[in-house]
């Protein structure tokens, strides 16, 4: 059942996807041009793994543009089955996307990252994490208050990026919003070294896989309650 | 009886749909009733009504002016309202009344308030937040505000209900009152027609069918239902035949010679209505019954 | 089978569908054993509701003139001849009380109207 | 026990101003019950819950026996529907819409569906939004009908359409009861559509059940009584379900027509009320909720 719901979104959002694709694998090339040499890769990683999330995203969200929920809700599925095969959809299609970043990032005349460190087991794993995680925060809002929760969400994270970078600027790093970020950095690069430890990279998974159970049931229950 | 609408041998064709020498007029002070399938037409003539295309044939005459001339004046006095009233969503009632208002020379902003408080139309509310019912109602206040002649309704009432529908109906008997001004109103619930309508005009197929007073389709029209044996000897009257396995129900434009013809024989006459005509004449075009199938018109096109 | 429904006529449907199929049945249209379509097949071909046809079989078979056989469907029952006899002498009886009613309408007596009887009776034979 | 396709007891729900009254109301297996109501008055609310696609506050839908929310699944794939609000993907086709639904169901049947894109005269390919109002329903119509539902749960399914098509749908809604074990719920604002088919009429007024009844009973036991205020004075009470004043007089549904033959005065004319009567005479302003 979980494989029909996938198709039903993926067939009828192929137009969407296969736009979508062409412009994020556009960027990834575009922005490695930018970016130029001082681009590491953790942070091609981290950045490329945070957009690939948003392709499922928008196949996701075009339900809600047509009121289509009503359709899909109407078929011989529970609400908790069509949760879960979005869960997959979304961390499927996030992979994927991630793949093709990881051959952009190869083969891109003008990369400059180092092609060990790219295909690593460590890099493959710090994108894996970083889509669970996206995931895992995304779809409840998907769930709860449809496309329109997402835009705002965007709308939300990218004032407090500017709030961040101005006070980070004004007031110097002393500020709790610095202290913020800079803590952020280096809990990805601390994920990121350790992530070569299979002891550090066991307990890592089970938190990935305990997370997304969280937020799978978190996002049943906020879906099962909305009026489609 | 001066015609407030005339429309002689109209014709107009594009990708699989020919309207073909259309004739029908209106007089002042009643209401027309426009009926016929899904596809016959009638959305396109109320369009070369409204100028909104050009015909390839044939001519329309509108309060006595040619519209192909004069279409701005013509359309300046009649009100249309049509079944998604594609008015500017995010606008309130007021707001998108005082657009409208400056199309039209009559506009008289005081009709429109009261026919407002009257419909209990919230000025201030948004469009986009009205129900169905609502937003028909606005549009037929906006039709009504401009001393507008004639009245143009193109499926308003599609899914509204009764209660609703006879409300609009008994608007537009009221707006006839002065006998100077008409409506023609097209629309797929034929019931409603049979409650308000003086004239019926029937289009299939990009054809006129008949265009006549509503009794006349009464009294000249009716089902005749009887047992298979009697089938070939009306075939003669009969313009549109559906068999089941217990007998016949054919529609004909005849119903005095079919009671003659079948006196004393097991046969039920009765009134056709505005559904089963339409019904059962579908049947006819579709050749699945008389040789003749096609439902030519019954000579008088209009009536005088 | 003859089923001819009058919608402007003033009795009920399920009355008229069995008031004709009564009549075919003592005319001998229908005769005994005669197997009749299910009350939904009747529905349908007749486009009313399936209780509607329902309901004028049940009156039907509560005056025997019909009985369903579990699972085989309905038959036209047997009529036993002095039973059938009597129900249409009690037509003739019907069709008399109309013509009594018309004539008093019309303020014909009763010698007159016989009399126009005798004139029938004797033209036939 | 006769058993019913579909059983709604007591059923609330309420949210922005309108309220679902302990809605109760039993379909037979077997029949086809039409649901009439105002606009607003519930109808298609009570479809959603049918449906399980709104939360109720209280309340039990059974469907076919089982609890519509307990198995949804099971209950859902042995019903066929058809919305009155938009539910499709847009920029999707027919042949699309199909290939992502067909698989959710067990009985889908490519001959139906092929039959009736046919019959219905619709294009496999065009995109959904590109078609007539008319199309759409017929485009929503044949995904419901490709499945061998036992129950057709259709809101408004002929707005819209003309009456040829409308008279060729209930044909085939006729056509489909052959099966005893086939139902249809049938919610329309055209109610001559009901008079010929349906089987029971179930009246929605402001969120409750103003009355579940055979359409046969329905039709002749209840009447219209016709006369000036005097005349219908008598005619209070239980069997009053609605009256309105015009200049001409005064108009009183009852339901019982003989007993209000007998309890009216002179110059009073019954009429047998046809199922648009009832409904503008139950809902119009002048009458007192009875």
């Amino acid at each position: 059942m979980l494989g029909n719901l996938i198709r039903l979104d993926l067939l009828l959002g192929r137009r969407v996807l296969a736009l979508n694709g062409f412009l994020f694998t556009f960027w990834f090339a575009f922005f490695l041009w930018m970016g130029g040499p001082d681009v590491s890769v953790g942070g091609y990683i981290v950045l490329t793994s945070v957009m690939s999330v948003f392709l499922p995203v928008t196949v996701i969200v075009r339900e809600g543009k047509f009121n289509a929920a009503a359709l899909t809700c109407s078929l011989p599925v529970s609400r908790r089955e069509i949760v879960r095969a979005r869960y997959g959809l979304s961390i499927g299609l996030g992979s994927c996307l991630m793949v093709v970043a990881i051959t952009v990032g190869l083969l891109c005349p003008w990369s400059h990252l180092a092609v060990a460190k790219l295909v690593a087991p460590k890099a493959l794993l710090l994108a894996l994490s970083m889509i669970v995680l996206e995931v895992a925060l995304l779809l409840p809002f998907l769930f709860r208050f449809g496309w329109i929760g997402i835009i705002v969400l965007l709308i939300v994270l990218q004032l407090l990026g500017i709030v961040a970078l101005t006070l980070t600027r004004l007031l110097g790093h002393g500020t709790a919003f610095g202290l913020g970020i800079k803590a952020l950095a280096n809990a990805l690069r601390s994920l990121y070294a350790n992530l070569g430890d299979p002891i550090f990279v066991a307990v890592w998974a089970a938190v990935l896989v305990l997370v997304t159970f969280a937020s799978c049931a978190l996002s049943t229950w906020l879906y099962g309650r909305r009026r489609v | 009886m001066d015609q407030i609408l005339e429309v002689r041998g109209l014709d107009k064709s594009y990708a699989g749909f020919a309207l073909r020498g259309v004739s029908f007029s209106l007089p002042r002070g009643y209401i027309m009733g426009l009926i016929g399938p899904n596809g016959a037409g009638k959305t396109t003539i109320i369009r070369l009504l409204l100028g909104l295309a050009r015909p390839d044939g044939g001519e329309i005459r509108a309060l006595g002016l040619d519209i192909s001339t004069n279409g701005a004046i013509v359309r300046s006095r009649i009100g249309f309202v049509h079944e998604a009233p594609s008015f500017y969503l995010h606008l309130t009632v007021a707001g998108l009344a005082s657009i409208v208002a400056r199309f039209y020379p009559h506009w008289d902003a005081t009709v429109f308030r009261r026919l407002a408080s009257e419909f209990q139309l919230p000025l201030g509310k948004r469009v986009y937040a009205l129900s169905r019912g609502m937003r028909t109602k606005l549009a037929l206040a906006l039709a009504l505000s401009h001393d507008a002649e004639l009245l143009v309704l193109d499926e308003p009432t599609s899914g509204l209900d009764p209660v609703f529908r006879r409300e609009l109906l008994e608007r537009l008997a009221a707006y006839i009152q002065d006998g100077n001004r008409s409506v023609l109103f097209s629309t797929q619930i034929t019931s409603d027609l049979e409650r308000v309508a003086d004239y019926i005009t029937f289009i299939q197929g990009g054809q006129l069918v008949f265009s006549t007073t509503r009794d006349e389709v009464k009294d000249r029209w009716g089902l005749v239902k009887g047992g298979l044996e009697l089938l070939d000897e009306g075939r003669r009257f009969f313009r549109g035949i559906e068999t089941s396995a217990f007998s016949f129900t054919a529609v004909t434009d005849d119903v005095e010679a079919a009671r003659r013809r079948f006196a004393g024989r097991e046969v039920v006459v009765e009134r056709a209505s505005l559904e089963d005509l339409m019904f059962y004449l579908s049947r006819a075009r579709a050749g699945a019954a008389t040789g003749e199938g096609e439902g030519s018109p019954p000579g008088r096109g209009r009536d005088s | 089978m003859k089923i001819l429904i009058a919608n402007s006529s003033p009795d009920p449907i399920y009355e008229q569908i069995a008031r004709q199929v009564k009549s075919q049945i003592i005319s001998g249209d229908l005769p005994e054993g005669t197997s009749l379509p299910s009350i939904r097949r009747l529905a349908q071909e007749l486009q009313i509701s399936v209780i509607t046809t329902k309901r004028a079989y049940e009156e039907l078979e509560k005056e025997g003139f019909i009985d369903s056989v579990g699972g085989k469907g309905t038959f036209v029952a047997a009529q036993n001849a002095d039973f059938l006899r009597e129900k249409r002498m009690k037509v003739v009886e019907e069709r008399l009380a109309q013509a009594v009613d018309e004539a008093r309408t019309l303020g014909i007596g009763c010698d007159q109207l016989s009399e126009m009887l005798r004139l029938l009776c004797g033209e036939e034979s | 026990m006769t058993d019913y396709a579909l059983e709604v007891t007591g059923l609330c729900k309420s949210y922005r101003g309108f309220a679902l009254r302990d809605v109760s109301f039993r379909l037979p297996r077997g029949y086809i019950m039409g649901l009439i109501g105002p606009n607003g008055a519930g109808k298609t609310t009570v479809i959603k819950l049918i449906m399980n696609l709104v939360r109720r506050h209280s309340g039990e839908v059974k469907v076919f026996g089982l609890d519509n929310r307990a198995a949804g699944r099971e209950i859902r794939s042995r019903i066929g529907f058809v919305y009155d609000f938009p539910c499709f993907h847009e920029d999707a086709s027919l042949d699309d819409h199909r290939r992502v639904i067909a698989p959710f169901y067990p009985r889908w049947s490519e001959e139906a569906f092929e039959r009736l894109l046919r019959e219905f005269e619709l294009p496999r390919d065009k995109k959904f939004k590109a078609l007539s109002h008319g199309m759409q329903t017929k485009f929503a119509l044949v995904l419901a009908l490709s499945h061998d539902a036992d129950l057709l749960v259709l809101d408004e399914p002929t707005a819209g359409l003309d009456p040829v098509f409308r008279r060729e749908l209930l044909q085939r809604l006729s056509a489909l009861l052959q099966d005893e074990g086939k139902s249809v719920l049938f919610s329309t604002h055209i109610t001559t559509d009901l008079e010929r088919v349906a089987d029971f009429v179930t009246f929605i007024r402001n969120g409750e059940i103003a009355f579940s009844l055979p359409k046969d009973h329905l039709l002749e036991t209840w009447g219209i009584v016709r006369g000036d205020e005097r005349a219908v004075a008598a005619l209070d009470g239980e069997t009053r379900k609605g009256l309105r004043r015009s200049p001409y007089g005064v108009e009183v549904l009852t339901s019982n027509v003989d007993e209000a033959r007998r309890r009216s005065g002179p110059g009073v004319v019954v009429d047998r009320p046809s199922l648009e009567d009832i409904m503008v005479l139950m809902t119009g302003e002048g009458n007192r909720a009875r």
